[in-house]
């Protein structure tokens, strides 16, 4: 005899243990099975781009550290890009060191926290997640002592970077460069080839390639799906084509393999931060430029490989002193087009898994 | 090094399939009419040759004459990339056809648009509001949102 | 139920003050005047207890995950748990206008009360009990069930549906876990051939653990499923449900819940002691050796070890999802238990009166079988399983200089 | 690889941690060693230095500084000083970028080292003209490098002088020479 059944609607945020913030998921459940999901967005919508039409082109880096708040070195990084490719502005080679040594820290910092919350999700009551943190102290520890502050740093400026490091900083960076792997090897053990872990994540919100890349999914999503595909390498910025990396790619584009491509990365950018540190030559950090500097009309494109994705600045000049329009082309929220195609068919508990899995950033969902 | 692909070629190439949909072209973009870009679209993502298989971003930009949406293209395959630019006429209904069919990526962005630039997307099948609630006034990336 | 207050040396000696005190017409009085002393003085000691659990499991988790735990109030923060139930105590007491008034009452005290009464036949001490029932295994596994329908009395009565799927999922995977769970215990009661926990202690003459290695596995993670631990939190599973069944319970009645939660934790531990690890006697492996601390020190301290075990547990496994769970319970645990009942009976059936030597022999031929049993699953699974860190490559693409 | 050994490794790790010490510290009686360029809420302001030019108010990107002037007759360094009649320094939406500090053309401005400035209500968070020129001279070397170069840590407690604040470390020039100079450039 089949009984009557119904099925039932719950609202999982805006707030929420693990929504990553104030994202908002309607989901229709049967059972504990999962048979539709609405995702709302913009609980954090601050209007960015129209607070960036009203600011000078130095004001908006202000702006971008408050966008994705976990990798604000990366944002402050794809933003002056943008304004230099718009204005023709030169960058000093050291200023390009110095960039992308402290955007691959930040990529680090960026991914440590990924793969805690993710862990997080899995219901491991906070431990990764405080030797994630440990870890990722040290690296903010760093960029107080270059700029002043851990989180937002807004420590690169149109034509250059604001300061030199201190003198302490380059020690400073040695001994952490020589301890950390120490500590990932340490999370590895811990997670990596945890039974659990592995029986929660293996072959579960799968996303195939196609999908991924019909979808605009962007980088270590993307790469977990089997997409050799990493803006560092395919159109290298700054002076990334000097560096010796490997990109890690997944086969299967399960969550685990997105969870395991962060951690691959991690070592890859320790890499990359310790050619910084050889190759770096002295010279001048910022080019003369102006604090109001009045582009010529016309548009910029510049995208970089941030750590959720393609984080890319689509500005507009009409020669002010301000962007005529600043889009922002944010990978967290792009990240969230497959969500639905990922979702349906699995379990409640699954949702926060893949969810966790894709590592998106509210600040820069709802921007 | 993703190559940016020179907008006349592509836009003599486009303008050999579609006469009259390529208006003009620039250093790296190329503009075409709002009517045909779902065709355009497809001709340039299955294409051998150009194969623009994922959308960076779709933007919209408020001339306050006419608005412009610029959609920004690459091809993962041959590592090259084009911009791709349509005009749009007037300030209230304005209208242009949905790419979601031929990129899925093309859903929350073009959603985005509707509710920051007011730019409707015919063929969505989700055309509601994101980043702000349902019954906000107006469509406020508009240069003349709130008198402006 | 006369010779069992005989044996007890605490009920008779308080027994005799009381009739002391009494005059001669109220003699049945001391009767009840000891028996309700008796249970203040272990329910007084079990809440200290779990208060001071609550406490040490903070401050041990804090260490494991390299913070401090509390240390604000009291001396080493050891008055945390005073401050917490002060705290808990002048909250508002809220209750939903779509929760049922009787089962959002009761759900709370019920839960409590299951695992108050537990204690009742857990021995401290040779003739330190409250009761030795002749069922007392029985009783321990039957109590703790009332839990599983107070959970989903408070889950269904809160009339929310993160608390309704928190309850279906306790009521789901508890009834599966006690299937294993008494399975598992059927070893030990033909070893120990009597269901009074006073003679199981006595019967260990090689603690159980090592005697049973494979009954004490299953028995630590269906308890651990019981009392709703990490790795099976699946009903209260914050990242999931917020907070499960208890998602709708503020104040003291959360303060309840949580103190019911907790107390599992001890009640469970004292279980373990006892059944595991020789009870009140000392765990050592001469049996004769010396009785250093009192006997119930000794079941306190081994309380305190396996607290710490279930703390550790929880601080490094995530959880299971719950078709994982139950997949786990009737796959793994419940024929695990089975091969160990029977391998224990064909050995007792061998040995009916085993001496100290084949005791021995037993404790090889079942710690074979466990590791038999482990390497047989490992190669089940084994022949279509892959390393799980090989499904990620590193790609190289030499760098373009610019 | 035998079943059970990936959760066994991971027991194993969150046992050495528990030996490990504590990486938190008890906060208001132990403090983290603050990096002499951090950007705090305190600014420390030298009146001396200060022309009232405002630049820092029209850096700010949160529009947050509201400096008040008046023609005071007299000179600092190069160029022509006001009077401060207002610096009103609105920190509750201050986000602490500094660019205000990089904008002085006189080093009159430094980012501070507090962060512990908690008010009942957010009107009383307000930095006045008044509580600068109180305030301890405690700068962070934020963006003056002629601090850092000399090894100034705002942590040591030293307050800085405002002749000792500057890019070009030498004796303040006096007010006739300033005079004088002012003049010669016209």
């Amino acid at each position: 005899m089949a009984l009557p059944s119904e099925s039932i609607t719950i609202n999982l945020g805006p707030q929420h243990p693990s929504t990553h913030g104030v994202f908002r998921i309607r989901v229709t459940l049967d059972g504990e099975v999962i048979q539709d999901i609405e995702p709302i967005f913009g609980y954090l919508h601050r209007g960015t781009e129209k607070l960036a039409e009203e600011r000078t082109y130095t004001q908006i880096v202000t702006l971008t550290d408050r966008l994705d708040y976990t990798s604000s070195m990366i944002n402050n990084q794809a933003y002056v890009m943008a304004t230099e490719k718009l204005a023709g502005l030169e960058v000093p080679e050291r200023a390009q060191y110095l960039r992308v040594l402290t955007a691959e820290l930040q990529r680090v910092a960026s991914h440590l926290m990924g793969i805690g919350f993710f862990l997080q999700d899995l219901g491991a009551m906070g431990t990764p997640l405080m030797y994630c943190f440990r870890e990722r102290e040290r690296i903010l520890d760093l960029f107080e002592m270059i700029c002043g502050a851990r989180v937002t740093v807004s420590y690169m400026r149109p034509g250059g970077v604001t300061q030199e490091p201190p003198p302490e900083f380059w020690p400073a960076l040695k001994e952490l460069l020589s301890e950390f792997p120490h500590y990932i090897d340490e999370l590895e053990r811990l997670i990596l080839e945890n039974e659990i872990v592995v029986a929660r994540t293996k072959g579960v919100g799968l996303l195939p390639r196609e999908l991924a890349i019909d979808s605009s999914i962007s980088g270590p999503n993307l790469r977990a799906s089997g997409v050799a595909w990493d803006l560092r390498k395919a159109d290298p910025y700054d002076v990334y084509g000097r560096m010796d990396f490997d990109i890690p790619v997944g086969s299967n584009g399960d969550s685990y393999d997105r969870f395991l491509v962060r951690v691959m990365e991690i070592h890859q950018s320790l890499r990359i931060v310790e050619q910084c540190v050889q190759q770096i030559p002295d010279g001048p950090i910022r080019s003369e430029v102006p604090y109001f500097f009045r582009p010529p009309p016309g548009d910029a494109y510049a995208h970089v490989e941030a750590s959720k994705g393609e984080l890319g600045f689509y500005l507009v000049s009409d020669g002010g002193i301000a962007p005529y329009r600043c889009k922002i082309r944010a990978p967290s929220f792009i990240n969230l087009t497959a969500l639905t195609e990922m979702l349906l068919g699995w379990k409640v508990a699954d949702l926060m898994v893949i969810f966790g899995s894709l590592d998106v950033n509210m600040g820069e969902v709802d921007r | 090094m993703t190559t940016q692909l020179q907008g006349e070629a592509v836009g003599q190439q486009l303008q050999g399939a579609f006469p009259d949909a390529v208006t003009s072209w620039g250093d790296g973009d190329v503009r075409v009419q709002p009517d045909s870009i779902v065709d355009i679209c497809r001709y340039l993502r299955d294409t051998p040759d150009l194969a623009m298989d994922y959308l960076s971003s779709i933007t919209g930009v408020d001339y306050v004459e006419s608005f412009e949406v610029v959609y920004h293209l690459t091809s993962l395959t041959h590592n090259h990339s084009v911009v791709l630019k349509t005009t749009l006429y007037g300030r209230d209904d304005v209208e242009l056809p949905s790419v979601i069919n031929v990129w899925k990526g093309a859903d929350l962005q073009e959603r985005e648009v509707w509710d920051l630039m007011g730019i409707g997307f015919t063929g969505h099948p989700n055309m509601k509001r994101i980043l702000t609630w349902e019954g906000f006034p107006g469509h406020p990336l508009r240069k003349d949102h709130l008198g402006g | 139920m006369e010779s069992s207050f005989d044996k007890n040396a605490l009920f008779a000696n308080l027994n005799d003050i009381f009739l002391d005190l009494l005059p001669e017409s109220l003699s049945w009085m001391a009767y009840l005047g000891t028996g309700l002393t008796i249970i203040l003085i272990m329910v007084n000691a079990v809440l200290m207890l779990t208060a001071f659990g609550t406490y040490m499991e903070r401050r041990v988790l804090g260490r494991f995950q390299t913070r401090l735990g509390p240390n604000r109030v009291g001396p080493f923060g050891l008055l945390q748990p005073l401050a917490d139930l002060l705290k808990l105590i002048t909250k508002e007491d809220l209750r939903p206008e779509s929760a049922d008034k009787i089962t959002f009452f009761l759900a709370p005290v019920l839960m409590v009360t299951s695992m108050l009464v537990v204690v009742a036949v857990v021995p401290f001490g040779k003739d330190s009990f409250l009761a030795d029932l002749n069922i007392g295994v029985l009783y321990l596994v039957g109590i703790p069930t009332i839990a599983t329908v107070s959970m989903f009395l408070g889950g269904w009565g809160s009339g929310n549906r993160f608390a309704l799927l928190g309850a279906a999922r306790a009521v789901a995977m508890l009834i599966s876990y006690e299937v294993p769970m008494i399975v598992s215990l059927a070893g030990i009661l033909i070893l120990a051939g009597s269901m009074s926990l006073v003679d199981v202690v006595q019967a260990q003459q090689i603690p159980f653990i090592l005697l049973q290695p494979i009954a004490f596995f299953v028995f630590l993670v269906s308890a651990s499923a019981e009392m709703n631990r990490s790795p099976f939190d699946l009903m209260e599973a914050e990242s999931e449900l917020t907070a499960g069944f208890h998602t709708e319970f503020s104040g003291m009645r959360f303060g309840l819940l949580q103190l019911a939660e907790f107390g599992e934790v001890v009640v469970t531990s004292a279980i373990l002691a006892t059944l595991f690890l020789r009870g009140w006697e000392n765990p050592f492996i001469p049996a004769d050796w010396q009785q250093v601390l009192p006997p119930q020190l000794w079941l306190i301290g081994k309380m305190l070890f396996f607290m710490l075990i279930f703390t550790w547990i929880r601080a490094t496994l995530p959880r299971m999802r719950i078709d994982q769970v139950m997949a786990f319970a009737w796959k793994v645990l419940f024929p695990l238990a089975l091969i160990n009942m029977f391998v224990t009976a064909a050995l007792v059936v061998a040995w009916p009166d085993p001496t100290y030597t084949q005791l021995w022999i037993m404790v090889g031929v079942n710690w074979a079988v466990a590791i038999g049993c482990l390497t047989g699953y490992t190669l089940s699974r084994g022949r279509h399983r892959q390393k799980p860190t090989e499904s990620v490559r590193l790609v190289q693409i030499p760098a373009e200089v610019n | 690889m035998p079943f059970g050994l990936g959760i066994a490794k991971g027991m194993m790790v969150t046992l050495r941690n528990l030996a490990r010490k504590p990486v938190t510290v008890q906060y208001p009686e132990q403090r983290v060693t603050q990096n002499p360029r951090f950007r705090g809420e305190d600014f420390v302001w030298y009146e001396e230095r200060c022309t009232g030019c405002a630049s820092c108010a029209k850096y700010c990107p949160q529009g947050i500084i509201k400096i008040v002037t008046s023609p005071s007759g007299e000179q600092t360094q190069e160029g022509e000083k006001y009077k401060l009649e207002t610096f009103d320094i609105e920190i509750a939406r201050c986000m602490f970028c500094g660019l205000c500090v990089e904008a002085c053309p006189y080093d009159a401005l430094h980012m501070g080292t507090g962060f512990e400035r908690a008010m009942p209500r957010k009107s009383d968070l307000v930095i006045t003209v008044d509580e600068l020129r109180a305030s301890a001279k405690r700068p962070s070397t934020w963006f003056r490098p002629q601090l850092q170069d000399r090894g100034y840590d705002p942590a040591s407690g030293e307050e800085v002088s405002w002749q000792d604040a500057g890019r070009e470390a030498t004796v303040a020039p006096t007010y006739d020479d300033m005079l004088k100079r002012w003049v010669e450039k016209r």
